[in-house]
């Protein structure tokens, strides 16, 4: 446990809790970005250096954007102050306490986080883009359909509404 | 072809960036307080005080009768009469400012005091640097800094004067005519005089 | 690059080496242990001098070159300060960069009053600091590359995608509606044209086979007994790929012709037209390191780098052929902004997604029938036509429907 | 406590928070931020569990964070759609007042 993952484990929680419970939407937006930034730090701190590069551009470059898109369209930038939370928030709260205090007792006990030692080898972007082309290359297929179909759907999606208005 | 209008144009910036190195001719820009363009002859700014011969004070047209005072729009002209008379050109004698001010800093630029003064006494300036540090006691313009030789109006607006130097040589001529009609006169009155006697 | 190739090259000294042997020397003359530290300082500080020196020239060289485009002679007043005398006391202009950082430093800083201060105050560093971190991974010279990456390209995006979200900060956070007007645009814009841009740029990466840009430069260098050097302008997809990311470079470093996110004469000047002194100095700078950065990655991926043309022309240091390169590019953008006027949002929008976008797409099959084909002469017919046909085609329907004829004129003329 | 403790706790209190974000916020946008933080969590973990892991060259973890980064964004993308789409329609993001069936 070293300080740079102290720090960075400290920047990635404290903004995700601002992403979760900041009032106005357009700061959570933003601190959901600095989380998937601080995500990227711990990725590429792991080794995992397209994975790390590949979050950023995907989170920071576009989901982060797009959020942003949806809040100015929607124009919910500013909540009107009153019913933050749902009725029931306090149940809510309760789940998501039990989900963590379990995690974090089986990974407290669990046999096998026990004392491994980092494994050295880094991964060239070369090798994952074999195995891309190899082992995984039914998923890859699969996702580009999904990303295609995602983004018909999208469209479609957000179109409707206007074309049957006319 | 998609493009071709880019390229088309491309040319056209190239060959006015290297003109302009190659034939400073066409360098459209003035680079001011080294080079200036001659003033236009209509070019007025603000107005002056003419005055004729060599002694500024003593040359001064304005016969101080107030007109342009009455007539400034924005009132930026201030006169007040002298308590003697001095002659004029025509060697009859007039009152003169003894103060004559004029705020620039008020006045529009309209040229109505020019327009209104009988004795052309007033005339538009083309002068433009004006700018001081004090706002208030620098820009009220007092008789001494007015006061601009005619040879200056004569410069500036050249047809202008010429016709107003035609016009006062015709006035001093009348005058002197006139005086010296009067002289006859009074000579032939006089020789009347001693004639009676004469004859009586 | 870590300390063991400098002490290689020190074997090697020369005119190419100057500055990895000047660093190597440097770094050995302190203690072993902060070493990487200072070495990294090192490079810090030599790409801030040299992109910050740049961008004070280029201020300059813009407005005059604009100036002489429009038949100005441009800023041409101020020189050095306490040195006025003699013929170069003017400097020709060349001061005006000084007195314009002196201006903008000492200006008064306005914050609107029902601005958000924080993200208002945070818009500016976080534009320039992510492009700062893109010319990390530029290889500048031989050797010269500040922190050789195996993923170089996807790290140069990656935090290319960070300015985006500076934009939006400054826009949303300045309460006002053209700033905001401002930042949409750009954002749309951004998005739009980061797609070909990766479509373009992934092209050479197909080629090559590597995401390091190092690599990607070595690889276009002249082969022992060749004459010409293999650039992949040299080649139809790399002409094409060039031209496709060079458009889309200057959408994305909002550059005239596709400077609408900025737009003086629609919304004053978009995201940042609440920011003053050294905020909008920033800002400014952002723009300009984006550029540069833009400039620097199309020499590497189709312009080869620190490569010469010519084999024979590699006695000149490959740092100078590098900063030659930009140079040349830098200019470029100058004279295409001294050309074209400025286009509409639907025109960009219309650009990006039926014309860049399928062109981009269309080069990428290129590149592997021009990889599967060899190279040759058939290889450059079949090439060329791959991409020369949808060229035509896609050109025409972008107009059509549209007369282009002689402007006229109601009142004038 | 050892690293890969680290890693998996941060990625249960990160989800624990996104889970909380989403159960209780009103507004739709923040409910799909609450479910794009628990799949970052989740990648978190397979990341950890890839480095720390018995044999690394196989790619595993890695693989199965690009392929969840890409999901997430196609999820992204649809659910944006869909609240972009439900403003429309209800005028609202309060995800307890989209309660109708019946457009």
């Amino acid at each position: 446990m070293d300080a740079i993952f102290a720090i960075i484990a400290a920047l990635t929680v404290v903004s995700a809790a601002g992403a979760m419970f900041l009032r106005n939407l357009v700061h959570c937006a933003l601190c959901l970005a600095v989380t998937f930034g601080g995500l990227a730090l711990l990725y590429l701190k792991l080794g995992a250096q397209f994975v790390g590069f590949a979050q950023v551009l995907v989170y920071v470059g576009a989901v982060a954007i797009l959020i942003l898109f949806a809040i100015l369209l929607t124009r919910s930038g500013q909540d009107d102050g009153h019913n933050l939370l749902s009725n029931k928030w306090w149940l809510g709260a309760g789940v998501a306490g039990a989900v963590f205090v379990t995690l974090a007792m089986c990974v407290q006990g669990s046999f096998v986080t026990g004392n491994r030692i980092p494994a050295a080898a880094d991964p060239s972007v070369k090798a994952i883009g074999t195995a891309l082309m190899s082992n995984y290359v039914l998923p890859l297929e699969v996702i580009a359909l999904l990303l295609t179909a995602a983004l018909i759907g999208a469209v479609i999606i957000a179109q409707k509404e206007k074309e049957t208005g006319k | 072809m998609l493009g071709e209008g880019i390229i088309k144009g491309m040319a056209v910036t190239a060959k006015n960036f290297v003109g302009s190195y190659r034939d400073p001719e066409r360098l459209t820009t003035v680079e001011y307080p080294e080079q200036r363009i001659p003033a236009k002859e209509n070019a007025r700014q603000f107005p002056f005080l003419v005055f004729d011969g060599d002694n500024p004070m003593a040359g001064l047209r304005c016969v101080a009768c107030q007109i342009c005072e009455k007539e400034c729009p924005p009132q930026c002209i201030y006169i007040e009469k002298s308590k003697d008379k001095k002659p004029d050109h025509t060697g009859k004698p007039q009152f003169y400012p003894a103060i004559f001010d004029i705020d620039v800093s008020v006045c529009m630029s309209c040229q109505i005091c020019v327009e209104v003064c009988p004795f052309e006494a007033i005339k538009m300036d083309t002068e433009f640097e004006l700018s001081t540090e004090d706002r208030f006691g620098g820009l009220l313009l007092h008789r001494e800094q007015l006061a601009k030789s005619v040879l200056h109006h004569r410069k500036i607006h050249p047809t202008e004067e010429a016709e107003i130097e035609a016009r006062r040589v015709e006035e001093r001529r009348k005058a002197e005519e006139k005086a010296k009609a009067d002289a006859e006169a009074k000579a032939k009155a006089a020789a009347k005089k001693e004639a009676v006697p004469v004859q009586g | 690059m870590d300390s063991t190739t400098f002490f290689a090259n020190l074997a090697a000294p020369g005119f190419d080496q100057l500055f990895v042997t000047l660093k190597a020397l440097l770094v050995s003359a302190f203690p072993e242990v902060i070493q990487p530290l200072v070495s990294i300082v090192l490079s810090i500080s030599a790409i801030i001098a040299v992109f910050g020196l740049l961008f004070a020239i280029t201020t300059v060289v813009e407005r005059k070159g604009l100036g002489r485009i429009q038949n100005r002679p441009g800023p041409n007043r101020v020189g050095l300060p306490w040195f006025h005398v003699g013929p170069l006391s003017h400097l020709n202009g060349f001061g005006q960069w000084l007195a314009d950082g002196i201006k903008t430093l000492i200006k008064e800083d306005i914050v609107p009053r029902s601005a958000d201060k924080v993200i208002h105050f945070l818009a500016p560093l976080s534009l320039v600091v992510p492009v700062l971190l893109a010319f990390s991974v530029l290889p500048f010279g031989r050797n010269m590359t500040p922190i050789e990456l195996d993923a170089g390209l996807l790290f140069f995006f990656a935090v290319g995608a960070g300015t985006e979200l500076s934009v939006f900060m400054a826009g949303w956070s300045s309460r006002n509606k053209y700033s905001l007007l401002g930042a949409m645009r750009a954002l749309a814009q951004m998005l739009s044209y980061e797609i070909p841009l990766i479509l373009s740029a992934l092209t050479a990466v197909m080629l090559v086979g590597t995401l390091s840009l190092n690599d990607i430069v070595v690889a276009q260098e002249a082969k022992p007994g060749q004459w010409l050097a293999n650039w992949h302008v040299f080649t139809p997809w790399g002409f094409a790929g060039f031209i496709l990311f060079l458009i889309a470079a200057t959408a994305e470093s909002n550059r005239s012709p596709f400077d609408i996110p900025e737009g003086e004469s629609e919304i004053i000047a978009g995201y940042y037209i609440e920011y003053s002194g050294f905020k909008f100095a920033i800002f400014f700078l952002g723009e300009y390191f984006g550029l540069f950065a833009m400039s620097g990655l199309a020499i590497t991926l189709f312009l080869g780098g620190w490569t010469a043309p010519i084999a024979f022309l590699s006695f000149i240091p490959s740092w100078m052929w590098f900063f030659g390169k930009l140079f040349a590019l830098i200019a470029l953008f100058i004279w295409l902004r001294g050309t074209l006027p400025r286009v509409r949002m639907d025109q960009l929008m219309n650009f990006a997604w039926k014309f860049m976008l399928p062109l981009a797409l269309i080069n990428l099959v290129n590149v592997a029938v021009w990889h599967y084909t060899g190279g040759g002469m058939v290889s450059w017919v079949v090439c060329t036509l791959i991409i020369g046909i949808p060229y035509l085609l896609l050109g025409r329907t972008l107009f059509a429907g549209q007369k282009l004829g002689p402007r006229t004129y109601r009142y004038a003329s | 406590m050892n690293e890969l403790n680290g890693y998996l706790l941060l990625s249960a209190l990160l989800f624990a928070i996104g889970l909380a974000g989403a159960l209780t916020r009103r507004n739709a946008i923040i409910v799909l931020i609450g479910i794009e933080l628990m799949l970052n969590a989740a990648n978190l973990n397979f990341i950890a569990f890839w480095r720390y892991g018995p044999n690394p060259e196989a790619l595993t973890g890695v693989m199965f964070a690009i392929f969840s980064i890409a999901i997430a964004a196609a999820e992204a993308a649809v659910g944006l759609a869909l609240i972009i789409a439900i403003h429309r329609h209800f005028k609202t993001t309060d995800v307890g007042r989209v309660d109708r069936m019946k457009g």
